[in-house]
């Protein structure tokens, strides 16, 4: 599964035209993947991008390698079969808060916990864009929307809590315009072994413009955020994160000795919960990776278990099977 | 009936020797009546024997005992000539307790046998059921040849000192009634002493109580004065060739493990369990041996997902369902029409709207598997017609998926799935094949995922790992050729009506529709589809047997209809349509050919009876023979 | 055209009178081409003209600036007398940029008037869509009259000095297309003014630079010699009253508030954004004031299970959604079925299959909505005719379900949803009630939640707080009368039949299909459905203009069907149904009445030409006077 | 919304015959539920059962109030729609491991992120029983199942963990066979405002018997659970949980004085996750009890200010929607 000729991102650019709001965080995730993409020196036909609906979903039509713009919610399903029966194929999903929080939550969930061989994409915009912007599940309560002119009513899902408590391998989160940080960790999303999750924030200039400034802007953003390494201490330009006495996270200003380090191979995923739920600052990188069967190598294990005991003549195994243990002649 | 001289090893009481015979044992959930049933059909089919099933088990796993809702039911004819159907009604009755015999007793004809474990017939066990008075006693079973046998009581005296407690010896009073009927019909007692070896292997106490039983069963028959005679039934004629007994579920995984080796594709079901489909997950996920991949997905829309996904890259999709399930999948149906990828969709029928009676059969479907789909989305449907022919109809569901690029409805139904019949198996190295045709290499002038072969209109199949034929699909509108999105007015229509084509001209490839009317004399047809035909042609051989004249036709597709289906239907003064639904078949035909064809429709949840349809086709011909008399 | 002499302080240039006018807004979708038609549609609506709409955009949020998919449209046609579509072609194409142009020449007859913002035909954006030469110059407008408008210098001209940045000047320039178009048409300026100072009430500068772009086109149009005259659309005689313009999704919207408020039953909106139904979802959120709840649902199966528990609860429960969203609807709407609650479902089809074109329009849902579900599960089906006809085709839709205890569907579409046209305000007093008769007393001899009225085979409808009436529903078979769960065949039957015999009895509450025939002469009867009333409708009107003969029938109902429909039928030689989609009304009526309907179809995406079936109508008239001369 | 006249266990049972496996552990949960109802207070006529579908999801049958048998994995979003129109309702959902999680895992984890005012019971026997015996999304890895003869591929769900991370108000667990601390959990759950989630450990002695038998067992039950109480420090008969130094929960041998004290009330759900992720000993009780604004209370507020703005004269008010701004007359 890998290439003699080099690569380039332009290897990775389709032909169709690309039909995002000019000025949309898309392009820039588009951009960071085509140019990333080479660096798996995979081929182009053994890559396979599946997407939901939504307008993170046109995704595939711009990458050239093989792909489906699917139906909303349900790429990480379809993703499951391709990768179970193609273990050879390195399978992406890309999906939005809409199409894989709200609609497609549940294959997202379960897609997880069985720990499939495949790298999720969520562009988590906190809007529906493709439906010209009602809330969505990662929207800020009280979010004033064309389906809430009053202000949403619904407490948001923090999307990295609720994948580590379906059980993912691999969790992290990056920005779209942040192109170093996202190449970094779409790196290590898409070389882990099972199932990745990678919430990516990106702006919506038209239905929810802003949203993640301060974690952007110049002025704002070494604060906003704490970067993840493993081994490194939590903390941001200007904060640590320490342990507190009862065993939670605690923010504190300063850049302190004592600051937690970050370790994202802890099998407790409790670690990384607790990690999730800091917002301000905000983490971004790999908040957990971990081994596990990949359930595709199970699949396949079995596979072989029971073909290794089975026959070579095809159509002799078939006959037996279709005979069974219990028949009778006509003669 | 023939009385015939004995043979010296033969049993000490007359062998009357019948032709035809059709047994129902009935029971409480728990007392294994299902498995009394298909120990009793084996034994019947290795006599050479034709034979229909059909298990008849309440929703719930295991309904209050005692109760008329928990009796499970197992009803087999088996005969010396072609078996269509299970049977009417029972010629002889096994009732094990009070609730068997008060729910069954209302289709048990007067006349005949039945047997009774009166070890049942308590005051409590009665009045569970509402039986204010012993039926036995009470001029009830008048007019039946009731044998009372104290089944419990002397299965518990055969196993005393077996080893075994109380509960469990009692437990094996089933295998006593097996015994009992297969004493009095003859039947072989090996195959039954091999199974419960094999099954209780690992509890050779269990095993061994379970063959006294059997046997103390069959030694009541023969020594006690309560049966006089016991019966043979002679071996059917039946084309040569090796046989096995089989259910329309197997038969149905069978074929689509033969379908897919034989087209050189890797099957992969996703699925979610719902009765009556879950059987076909159960055994393909045994299978793993032929490479099939069966994934238990979080529910149905996922397991048709990952079923296409699956299909994307190069395997054979497969979902599995019922009603219910067909309904959530079919957005995902919608995007299989779009893509034009191969995938075999069963839909194993069961009573509805909604929940409905989820282990009794039904054919109402037929809407949903043809129409039910947002815009012009056309799928083809096939339907198997008897237990053993969903072998064929799963391979003929594969030959045109894997042909035409498209999601192929395979509508089974319960009766279907979980009745049996005898099968001729078919040699492996010799079953039809289909060829996948994938695209290997870049086609001179580039490669067009929406170009179409000219004949089938199929588009080519071009899996993930082909050099230079990298291609994105999806659900919105593709421009004709290339694929790509396209809002174009005009391409709409084209693709619209290309895929309408595609599907339509599938009839090319069928067989016509063929008309069983030996006399040529019909002028009433009878137009089936599904696993009516067993009765339908039950009915119209007992009418033909009377000299009456009337035609059969059964359709295997219902989208598209074989080209001459319309030619035929106007060959008839009257078609007549029964269906186990309010007409479906019947307003598709209408609709599609003018003609006014009439329904005959149940929908209690039961296969018709045979009965029921000569009625209904005799009605018809009585007003052909009185035409212009009125 | 008539020139009438200038009334003193009328415009310098002459006036002429026009009958009818069709006008078609395009530029890309960022250049506020549906803003800008929708307020020449007020203008015009104020006037009194007869309107209709048609906007047409792409299914983008935003594509790329310049490009043939990024072209938004907006089309309308206003008269001095009954307006029935948005015109097949325009009369006037108002082309923001070579895109715009490009796209609409298609559609646009020669001898139309163009109106060309020039400044948009530089060397790059011509190239961008493929134009290489200028059409301004190459002979392409040869046959048209254009007018060359440098739009956007003279916006930023007009603008210099206003304090907006050259970007946002730029954006005022449909604004000067606006206001260039209100003057040619002599639209009155105040409602467009007031609309500016609303929208922009925050932000005063940019409302002042929009009103003065705005009043620079018109000045332009008043001064420059480019136009030589401006026109004048005299009202329209309609009935006497109150009208407001309004579309098919606000109308629809409109309709439910009045019908639960009507009957006294909260509304409650289960539902999940999608196009062309989430602006439903948006209106009735911000209606609270009328106790109406909605929930955006995690998806369309949640959204329309919350609205049916709102149902059980005793509120009027509705979802809203399109085609994909129907598909997972399926299941639930069974349940409902099997539950026998009220609810409506509000379909606005668009093109599929899939997902389609999810920006156009089509009319193939309705296999869908009457058919597609698993088991027998009959559903009412009611579909208005035109964006104003929404309001009542919504009453009518809930009068159903609750008087019946039945989902019902309402099926919209794209064009509908969108379109507008003026709508004659009724009286609020007046609106029709119904009852839901709620059961609120244990009655004599016990509660019996499937027991029926008499007259309409509708169950009670008993809701949680209810002391005495505690009960439980669910999706499995229910005993006739108590509800409870039932596997018995006979009791299966009969709930079949008596849940189709509930839904076909509504055809007794039901206006008989009227059929519009003045001369009695006819032998061709169009048959229509949904939003094809209007283009029908105008095709009769133009072939009656020209002395032939031909009858029109629209159906509001299309399950049950109205009880005198075969009837109406069979009283004409020949019936055509034009649809939107390849015959599936055609397929529905053939099979039910067994009547020989042609189809006139076309899938797209795109509403029916009256031209087109001005052409369909007259074949078969031709063929009418031909009969017996081949 | 109470009552006078005080009800009984009786008043609670239908007259419906309950169609469980003789053995199963739906009845203990049954007579349960029917004798805790009564201290609701609350009148028959205002609970309402709610359910999928299951062996468990026909649970509403036999409990004498409002019930619905919906479909299945749908009935935590139909009781969305019940609670949210009706809050003058008590409305539970009663599902099962696989209609809650499996295929109704969506509305679930939606539902309590809300805080739906609902109360949901999930009967996790770890196996489908209506349909079987096939595995389910909480059946051990590994599991031999009609659908999985060579054992199940898919790592389970740790229910608690997902709902945890879905935002969940309350959460417990409770088992079928201990009446008394089932009865102090319904308690607690069926008087949260917003939505509870009570897992409880449900034994099917057909498909899937005794997996619960070491909770239950009189020999091992002690040393196999940990039972909570807020404040209370976390200790099963042999062990107890202590804070170890990187912050996780860790198990140790002896009843020891730093045993973590139990802190249902505690905002940060990570606290609760951690605890939810110790198998052995079980945790039963509740993990987490907070307050948040529920979805019903904020929608009726919306509601309620929208209408106090509104006139009274409803029909006025509904000609002024009709006619809109923009209206002209034809006179
Ligand atoms: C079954 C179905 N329901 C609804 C829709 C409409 N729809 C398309 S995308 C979308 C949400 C998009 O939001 P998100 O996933 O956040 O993607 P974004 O556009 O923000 O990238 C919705 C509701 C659909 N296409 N199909
Ligand atoms: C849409 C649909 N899919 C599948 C089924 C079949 N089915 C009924 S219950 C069930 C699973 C039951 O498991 P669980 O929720 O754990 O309940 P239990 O029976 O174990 O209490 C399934 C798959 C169905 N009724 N409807
Ligand atoms: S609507 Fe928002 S998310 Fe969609 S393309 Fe435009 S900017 Fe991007
Ligand atoms: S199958 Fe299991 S869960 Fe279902 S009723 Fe029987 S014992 Fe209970
Ligand atoms: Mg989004
Ligand atoms: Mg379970």
């Amino acid at each position: 599964m890998t290439v003699d000729v080099a690569l380039t991102k332009k290897d990775f650019t389709s032909d169709q035209e690309v039909r995002w709001c000019p000025g949309c965080g898309d392009y820039a995730i588009l951009s960071a993947v085509q140019a990333f993409l080479p660096e798996l020196a995979i081929p182009r036909e053994d890559i396979v991008f599946i997407s939901g609906i939504g307008c993170s979903s046109r995704f595939p039509y711009y990458v050239d390698t093989y792909g489906m713009h699917s139906i909303h919610g349900r790429a990480p399903a379809i993703a499951s079969g391709l990768a179970l029966s193609r273990p050879d194929l390195k399978v992406f999903v890309v999906t939005g808060d809409g199409d894989g929080l709200s609609i497609g939550g549940n294959h997202l969930l379960h897609a997880l916990r069985r720990n499939v061989n495949i790298t999720i994409l969520l562009f988590n915009n906190r809007i529906y864009g493709l439906t010209k912007g009602q809330y969505s599940p990662t929207s800020e309560q009280g979010k004033i929307t064309k389906s809430t002119p009053m202000g949403s009513l619904d407490n948001p899902f923090n999307p990295l809590s609720l994948v580590l408590g379906a059980e993912a391998t691999f969790v992290a989160r990056s920005i779209d315009s942040d192109r170093k940080h996202l190449t970094s960790v779409l790196r290590e999303a898409a070389t882990h072994q099972g199932s990745s999750f990678v919430e990516i924030y990106q702006n919506c200039n038209i239905f929810n413009d802003g949203a993640f400034d301060v974690l952007k802007d110049a002025d704002t953003r070494d604060a906003a955020t704490i970067r993840l390494e493993h081994g490194e201490p939590l903390q941001s330009a200007t904060q640590s994160v320490i342990r507190a006495a009862d065993g939670s996270l605690e923010l504190v200003d300063g850049l302190r000795d004592d600051a937690v380090r970050h370790d994202a191979h802890a099998e407790d995923p409790s670690y990384a919960f607790g990690l999730s739920r800091l917002t301000t600052p905000t983490p971004i990188g790999v908040f957990r990776s971990v081994e596990r069967p990949t359930y595709d190598r199970l699949m396949a294990e079995q596979l072989e278990t029971a073909r290794a005991a089975a026959s070579d003549d095809a159509d002799g195994m078939l006959g037996a099977l279709l005979s069974g243990t219990d028949t009778w002649t006509v003669a | 009936m023939t009385t015939y001289p004995q043979s010296p090893d033969a049993p000490a009481k007359p062998v009357e020797i019948v032709s035809r015979v059709v047994i129902r044992f009935a029971g409480d959930s728990g007392d294994g009546m299902q498995l009394t049933g298909e120990r009793f059909t084996a034994e019947t089919a290795g006599l050479g024997n034709d034979i229909a099933t059909f298990p008849d088990f309440p929703a719930e796993i295991r309904a209050p005992a005692g109760t008329v809702p928990g009796v499970s039911a197992f009803q087999l004819q088996f005969a010396d000539t072609k078996v269509l159907t299970p049977g009417d009604h029972p010629d002889v009755l096994v009732a094990m307790n009070p609730a068997a015999l008060k729910s069954q007793l209302p289709i048990t004809p007067r006349g005949a046998t039945i047997v009774l474990n009166t070890d049942e017939f308590t005051r409590r066990n009665l009045a569970k059921v509402g039986y204010e008075r012993d039926p036995r006693s009470d001029g009830t079973l008048e007019s039946y040849q009731v044998h009372e046998v104290a089944i419990t009581a002397l299965t518990l005296g055969a196993l005393e000192g077996s080893g075994l407690g109380k509960k469990d010896a009692e437990r094996a009073k089933n295998m006593f009634a097996l015994g009992l009927m297969s004493w009095l019909y003859n039947r072989p007692r090996e195959g039954t002493l091999r199974f419960i070896d094999a099954k209780f292997a690992k509890k050779p106490l269990v095993a061994a109580a379970n063959v006294k039983a059997f046997e103390a069963g069959w030694s009541f028959g023969e020594t006690t004065e309560t049966f006089a005679v016991s019966y043979e039934v002679a071996p059917a004629p039946m084309p040569k060739g090796v046989y096995r007994n089989i259910t329309g579920n197997l038969a149905l995984s069978y074929g689509l493990v033969a379908a897919a080796q034989k087209a050189g594709l890797p099957l992969f079901l996703g699925s979610y369990p719902i009765t009556p489909a879950s059987d076909i997950l159960h055994t393909l996920a045994g299978l793993k041996r032929f490479g099939v991949r069966t994934f238990q997905a979080e529910d149905e829309i996922a397991g048709i997902g990952a079923a296409l996904g699956a299909s994307f890259g190069g395997s054979l999709g497969l979902t599995t369902t019922s009603g219910p399930g067909v309904a959530l999948k079919t957005e995902t149906i919608g995007l299989a029409v779009s893509l034009e990828l191969p995938l075999i969709i069963v839909d194993v029928q069961r009573g509805g709207p909604s929940t409905g009676l989820p282990t009794k059969t039904e054919q109402a479907d037929l809407f949903q598997a043809v129409l039910g789909r947002n815009g012009e989305s056309p799928v083809p449907v096939v339907a198997p017609q008897s237990p053993a022919d969903c072998f064929d109809a799963a391979m003929e569901a594969v030959r045109i998926a894997v042909t035409y690029r498209t999601p192929v409805f395979l509508l089974s139904d319960g009766y279907l799935a979980n009745g049996s019949e005898p099968w001729l198996v078919p040699d492996a190295a010799s079953l039809p094949t289909v060829d996948p045709a994938f695209t290997t290499e870049l086609p001179e002038g580039g490669f067009l995922p929406y170009s179409r072969d000219p004949e089938t209109l199929a588009r080519p199949w071009a899996v993930p790992g082909t050099p230079g034929l990298e291609h994105r699909i999806g659900g919105l509108e593709k421009a004709d050729g290339t694929g790509n999105i396209s809002y174009d007015p005009a391409n709409h229509d084209r693709m619209v009506r290309l895929r309408a084509a595609k599907v339509a001209g599938i009839a090319r490839s069928i067989p016509p529709l063929a008309v069983d009317d030996p006399s040529g004399e019909a002028d009433v047809l009878v137009l089936g589809w599904g696993s009516t035909y067993g009765p339908i042609a039950a009915a119209i051989a007992d009418i033909r047997s009377r000299g009456g004249n009337v035609a059969q036709a059964h359709l295997r597709h219902l989208a598209p209809f074989p080209a001459n289906t319309g030619e035929v239907l106007r060959a008839y003064r009257t078609v007549l349509i029964p269906e186990m639904n309010l007409g479906q078949l019947s307003l598709l035909i209408r609709g599609t050919f003018l003609v006014d064809a009439v329904g005959f429709n149940q929908v209690r949840g039961l296969p018709f009876t045979s009965a029921e349809l000569v009625d209904a086709i005799e009605g018809l011909l009585g007003n052909g023979t009185t035409e212009g008399s009125a």
